[in-house]
């Protein structure tokens, strides 16, 4: 033993003193919400709904959200246009280019500017290798929920190979800083070609060995067929968008339905499926993988030579303009007021996430208490989000918070007793 | 549009364990956990690590102060400079590094390029403080 | 494009198209946001994916934007409500995509939609956050006060 | 009793036996499962990190223990050694070296049954006198699981004994010397057993009561530091003695061809056929764990009532029908 | 303390992620350290799924208003010693949400912390140094650019080699 332990942290009293905390973990109480579940590392907003019950059936379901908040959307109208793409694009660390990206074509579109060519394709490369690494965590997150870790692993491995391709290209392997006002901040780096093709064949190899293996393994597949289902005519009320969309058939992209970047000449294939189901979004992503990976290809085999951005002005001219592009969760909205001068007016945001929340509290109405997590797990992005759900009993005044997975447990007990 | 054709993957058949093969062909294969702690480590060229100034560079223009999103830098009072007949002030960047982000921005519009992003990542300290760089201050005299 | 239908809807309810790069804006009396976005999805079967609800602070009032997307353009509906009487009708039972959007707008400006019961709480303002200070994206509203009333220093 | 018999119980073949291999067996686990994953597994503490679980065992009899306020307190504080106790006493029955154990007696499986109850009840009782709610979920899940597994469990465990035609587990080891392995004969039950000594064991796909993903740790989630320490050994300890019992029933434990007339070098062969065995099926259940996604309890009940019940049934009536 | 005691703590970290209002790229990048490449695992770390389990308390985000509350009670779940680990610019001092007008700056005004691991996100290898750092050990290795960009990785690792 070497005495560096002895300065180290770690070292602490022998911890033999019993201690008496307030409360149990967990207890039942109105205040505990609890917002990070156990182990959530990689959540996005936490959430949580607020159900009102008339016995079993759930008449309103209230969500809410905003663990998160931080007050990006205020901050940003304090700060110059240039700060901004990097406050944005940390407004998630999952889909950090698209939001930088919607942002700076936002303001280019104010600006009236022509981006050079090159840069426009290089945004979809690096676009595309996001959706990848998005859609790859989601799956590898979808074994950890359901306890297959081994999936999970195997994933996250081969997710380090599109990350190692974005951190050479930008610099950083989760928030790129990469776009800049008129363009890209740098070229791409030399020799890039050969690694990417390379990297790209590797991904597609194991997509495939991975669609195969989520839509056959069939403890994986029982838990999670038929569970979460909407349908087509649900989704054109309720708006949401991006994979959960298309898994009901409907071929709602904004890559190809309003082109942006380069995707105008790289015209992505859209992907659907009919059952609506999580079964199938499963394979939807892995197929959306397989398509990206072509998409990067193409771009890298189309790739004109040019300069990668212009000199953009310091402030910009008055003007408003929304735009949108397809981030890896779906549709990425952002309208911009501009005074004109060096700081926006009003930037409005509305992430993927929010709009398929809707989504899923409507489709909790009627349900009972028992189907609440598997309809939440539907909801998409994340099963992590059908954590916390408040219970109202209408009748009761008693409300308390409580996991999905206590819900199902209370509703299988409920079945139970009135079988018996 | 291309459906995705569930019907098709139903027909392949289920079977328990699909994962067996492949875990006993990773199981025999080196794992391709890299070495890092004990070997080295290796980062992209282009990675984005701790920011470094050359104080010798600077001249206290403030430029980076102006453009840092994340309010790391703060220009220092030195003491003042004799121009001719003038004083003038001078002043000298300092770098709260722990909030730093590392996103590049000081480093490409300093013009006297004396700001780079190292490759260095290695910086979890008990003391917050000492991520404080206040290098350019003491150059000066 | 169902071009002549939204000069139908402009007609009916009285308010002036303008067109703005890839959008369009239909501005409107606050009255009329109903009749707009009924006769809207009336009017247009296959009608627009509703991608947001905006509100912003224009001075005196405060602007409300509901962005519709199709194909390669968007139309915009944009009221106006003045500031103190900042109360709107909430469009929540025709459009039901709307009712989350219309909750962010209420807890971010503080405009009142009637109607729409998930304003009846806090949807994304922190339950700490000063009943006292103006809502948090209105022009008056100093974040480092904020912060300092939220004690979070 | 005497003094011999005291150290056996005690040390070797006995209880500390039993918890090295206990740890040797969480060592192996972690490793095998981290390598068909494509990693490495622990490697700092001791040479391959062999010691790893050892270091996890003394971390956590170091810590604080915290008592939730509305715990049962006796029950919190004392339960755990009890539950340790229930694999630890089971384990005497299992012979390791020689065919005979060292505590036998004609109604050894009785006892054993009894053993699997009463740690299921331990850990219902622990998980409900901590009264936090994931353990009371836990706990749900936890009585679910086990009133389905029950019986599939016991079934499997009877079809070695009535074709031995005994109770005793040495007597069953001693009916399978010369190759006669019961696994040939009761090849259902063989299976039936190893999946639900997964559901004993809380291991996927039936990780269902401890799902970390869903219900936090289960109704671990409120223990601490000593208590812990203990649960999470009994845990261990639980994987041996079931892959022992698995091993002696079904694959004939100590029993293979005896090369040798000297007492020492003879234990030695018996305590390497039957280290041997318990691997094999330790590493059968590794790979099963590693290889699956969690199922859902009611998927797991519909398992063992209208599959492995029936199943084992089936085995049950062929085996009294070849008798 | 024993000798016991202090090499099994140096062994063993059990950690307990939070995510206090963060953008996820920390949590991520936390998540990517357990995960084949870096395998935290290695040094005996392995996550908890319950803060009475945990002897380090790997603390992301800013600790805005709505989650600093549950920080706290958090912490106050966990079994003595106990340490905290702030990971990334956010949860050190806000990064680039300072000023923001829901957000702490800094985790060390809510908790009392350990370690600092700057960055934003700080790479799983920055954490793993971290992870080193807390059981006051030092890497053998030493940062190199990658010559080849994009390499596949298969730097093979010998076991026992430390
Ligand atoms: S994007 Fe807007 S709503 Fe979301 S956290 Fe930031 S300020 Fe809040
Ligand atoms: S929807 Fe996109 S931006 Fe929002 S949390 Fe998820 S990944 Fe991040
Ligand atoms: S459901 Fe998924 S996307 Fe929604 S908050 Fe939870 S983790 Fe995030
Ligand atoms: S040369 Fe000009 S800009 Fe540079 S330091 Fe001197 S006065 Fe400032
Ligand atoms: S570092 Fe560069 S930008 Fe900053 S003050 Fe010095 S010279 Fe100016
Ligand atoms: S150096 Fe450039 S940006 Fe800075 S004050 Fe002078 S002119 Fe302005
Ligand atoms: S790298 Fe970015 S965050 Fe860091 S000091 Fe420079 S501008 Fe500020
Ligand atoms: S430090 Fe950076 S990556 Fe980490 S939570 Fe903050 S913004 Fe996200």
């Amino acid at each position: 033993m070497s005495d560096k332990g002895n300065n180290s942290p770690i070292s602490g009293e022998e911890g033999s003193a019993k201690r008496e905390v307030s409360a149990g973990l967990m207890q039942y109480s109105p205040e505990n919400l609890m917002p990070f579940g156990p182990v959530h590392p990689a959540l996005h907003e936490p959430e949580y709904f607020k159900l009102i019950l008339e016995g079993e059936v759930i008449v309103d379901a209230i969500p809410r959200i905003g663990f998160v908040h931080r007050g990006i959307e205020r901050a940003a109208q304090d700060r110059t246009w240039i700060k901004n793409i990097y406050l944005f694009e940390r407004i998630c660390g999952i889909c950090s280019f698209a939001h930088s990206l919607s942002y700076v074509q936002a303001i280019e579109g104010i600006l009236q500017f022509e981006v050079p060519k090159r840069a426009r394709y290089i945004r979809v490369i690096v676009a595309e290798l996001e959706r990848i690494h998005s859609h790859m965590l989601w799956l590898g997150l979808v074994g950890y929920w359901t306890g297959f870790d081994t999936l999970f692993m195997w994933i996250w491995k081969d997710r380090e190979h599109v990350l190692d391709l974005i951190e050479a290209i930008t610099g950083n392997r989760v928030h790129k800083s990469y776009n800049t006002i008129s363009g890209v901040r740098k070229d791409l780096p030399e020799n890039i070609s050969e690694p990417i093709k390379r990297e790209m064949a590797y991904i597609q190899d194991r997509i495939r060995y991975y669609r195969d293996l989520v839509s056959r393994e069939e403890t994986l597949v029982v838990r999670t067929r038929g569970i979460g289902k909407i349908d087509a005519e649900t989704a054109r009320k309720l708006c949401p968008v991006g994979p959960l969309l298309r898994s009901t058939g409907i071929a709602r992209d904004v890559r190809t339905e309003d082109p942006y970047a380069a995707y105008d000449e790289i015209v992505p294939e859209v992907k659907t499926s009919s059952q609506g189901d999580v079964a199938s979004l499963l394979t939807l992503r892995a197929d959306e993988v397989l398509e990206s990976c072509r998409l990067i290809l193409l771009a890298l085999e189309k790739m004109p030579s040019g300069p990668t951005k212009l000199t953009a002005p310091r402030s910009v001219p008055k003007g408003e303009n929304a735009f949108h592009v397809e981030a890896p969760r779906g549709e990425l909205f952002y309208y911009i007021r501009s005074p004109g001068g060096i700081t926006p007016e009003r930037v409005k945001i509305r992430t993927p996430t929010m709009a398929n929340v809707l989504t899923a509290t409507s489709m909790l109405k009627g349900y009972t208490l028992a189907d609440v997590p598997v309809v939440l797990t539907g909801m998409d992005p994340c099963f992590g989000c059908m954590d916390r759900i408040s219970v109202f009993e209408v009748d009761k005044e008693k409300q308390w918070s409580v996991r999905g997975e206590d819900l199902r447990q209370y509703g299988i007990s409920h079945y139970k007793t009135k079988k018996l | 549009m291309v459906e995705n054709d569930a019907s098709e993957d139903s027909k392949k058949g289920m079977k328990v364990g699909g994962a067996l093969g492949e875990m006993f062909r990773t199981a025999f294969q080196r794992p391709i956990t890299k070495k890092y702690p004990f070997g080295a480590a290796q980062v992209a060229e282009r990675f984005r690590g701790k920011l470094d100034i050359d104080p010798v560079k600077c001249t206290g223009c403030g430029v980076c102060e102006a453009v840092c999103p994340a309010s790391v830098i703060q220009m220092v009072h030195t003491g003042t400079r004799k121009v001719g007949t003038r004083e003038i002030e001078t002043k000298r960047p300092t770098f709260d590094l722990y909030t730093c982000i590392s996103c590049g921005q000081c480093v490409d519009d300093c013009r006297f390029e004396a700001l780079r992003l190292t490759h260095e990542f290695e910086l979890a300290t008990v003391d917050k403080k000492s991520l404080v760089m206040d290098k350019a201050l003491k150059v000066v005299n | 494009m169902e071009e002549g239908n939204l000069d139908d809807v402009a007609a009916r309810v009285g308010g002036q198209i303008s067109q703005n790069r890839n959008s369009r804006v239909l501005t409107i009396e606050p009255g009329k946001l109903r009749d707009a976005c009924k006769f809207l999805i009336d009017e247009m079967p296959d009608f627009y994916h509703l991608s947001t609800v905006t509100g912003f602070d224009e001075g005196k009032t405060i602007g409300v934007i509901y962005h519709f997307w199709k194909g390669k353009e968007f139309l915009s509906i944009k009221t106006s409500v003045p500031k103190e009487n900042a109360i709107l009708n909430s469009v929540s039972d025709i459009l039901p995509a709307s009712i989350l959007y219309e909750a962010e707008v209420k807890d971010l400006l503080g405009v009142e939609f009637k109607g729409n019961r998930m304003t009846l709480q806090r949807l994304i303002l922190p339950d700490a956050y000063p009943p006292e200070a103006p809502p948090p994206l209105r022009k008056e509203a100093d974040p480092e006060k904020i912060r300092k009333m939220m004690e979070l220093e | 009793m005497d003094a011999l018999e005291v150290v056996e119980i005690l040390v070797f073949p006995g209880l500390t036996f039993f918890v090295w291999l206990a740890f040797v067996f969480e060592w192996l686990d972690r490793k095998t499962t981290a390598r068909m994953q494509g990693r490495i597994g622990p490697m700092l503490a001791g040479p391959r990190g062999i010691l790893q679980p050892v270091a996890d065992f003394f971390k956590l009899t170091s810590k604080e223990e915290i008592v939730p306020q509305f715990s049962d307190k006796l029950v919190f504080e004392w339960g755990p050694p009890f539950f340790f106790a229930a694999p630890a006493i089971g384990t005497i029955f299992i012979p390791v070296v020689g065919l005979n154990a060292i505590v036998s007696s004609p109604y050894d499986l009785l006892f054993i049954l009894f053993v699997l109850a009463f740690s299921t009840l331990m850990a219902g009782m622990l998980g409900y006198a901590s009264a936090g709610r994931f353990s009371t979920i836990s706990i749900g899940r936890l009585v679910l699981q086990y009133a389905s597994f029950e019986i599939p469990l016991l079934l499997a465990i009877v079809s070695p004994a009535v074709a031995a035609g005994n109770l005793s587990i040495s007597g069953i080891v001693q009916a399978q010397s010369n190759f006669h392995w019961f696994v040939f004969v009761v090849p259902i039950g063989f299976a039936v057993f190893i999946v639900s000594s997964l559901a004993e064991l809380e291991k996927p796909p039936f990780d269902i009561p401890d799902a970390k993903t869903e219900i936090a740790a289960g109704w671990m989630t409120e223990f601490s530091a000593r208590p812990l320490a203990y649960v999470k050994l009994t845990e261990s300890l639980s994987y041996v003695f079931l892959s022992a019992l698995a091993a002696s029933l079904f694959l004939g434990g100590t029993a293979g061809p005896v090369l040798t007339n000297v007492t020492i070098l003879q234990d030695g062969i018996y305590l390497a056929y039957f280290l041997i065995k318990v691997f094999a099926i330790g590493f059968a259940i590794f790979a099963i764990k590693t290889a699956l996604a969690r199922v859902r309890i009611n998927q797991a009940a519909n398992l063992f009532w209208t599959v492995l019940t029936p199943l084992s049934l089936l085995q049950l009536g062929i085996v009294i029908l070849l008798r | 303390m024993s000798y016991l005691t202090r090499w099994s703590r140096k062994r063993s970290i059990w950690v307990f992620p939070v995510n206090a209002a963060s953008c996820n790229g920390c949590d991520i990048e936390i998540l990517a350290s357990l995960t084949p490449r870096y395998d935290a695992e290695r040094l005996g770390v392995e996550v908890v799924a319950s803060p009475r389990h945990a002897d380090v308390l790997l603390v992301t985000g800013t600790a805005n208003s709505m989650t600093r509350g549950i920080l706290k009670k958090i912490y106050e779940q966990m079994p003595e010693p106990r340490l905290v680990v702030a990971v990334g610019a956010c949860a050190l001092g806000a990064g680039v949400m300072r000023g923001c007008y829901n957000v702490g700056h800094g985790v060390d005004k809510v908790i009392p912390v350990n370690l600092f691991i700057p960055g934003c996100p700080p790479r799983p290898e920055a954490i793993l140094f971290g992870i080193l750092k807390l059981v006051g050990e030092h890497p053998r290795g030493q940062v190199v650019a990658k010559e080849q960009i994009g390499k596949v990785s298969t730097t093979e690792h010998e076991e026992g080699e430390k």
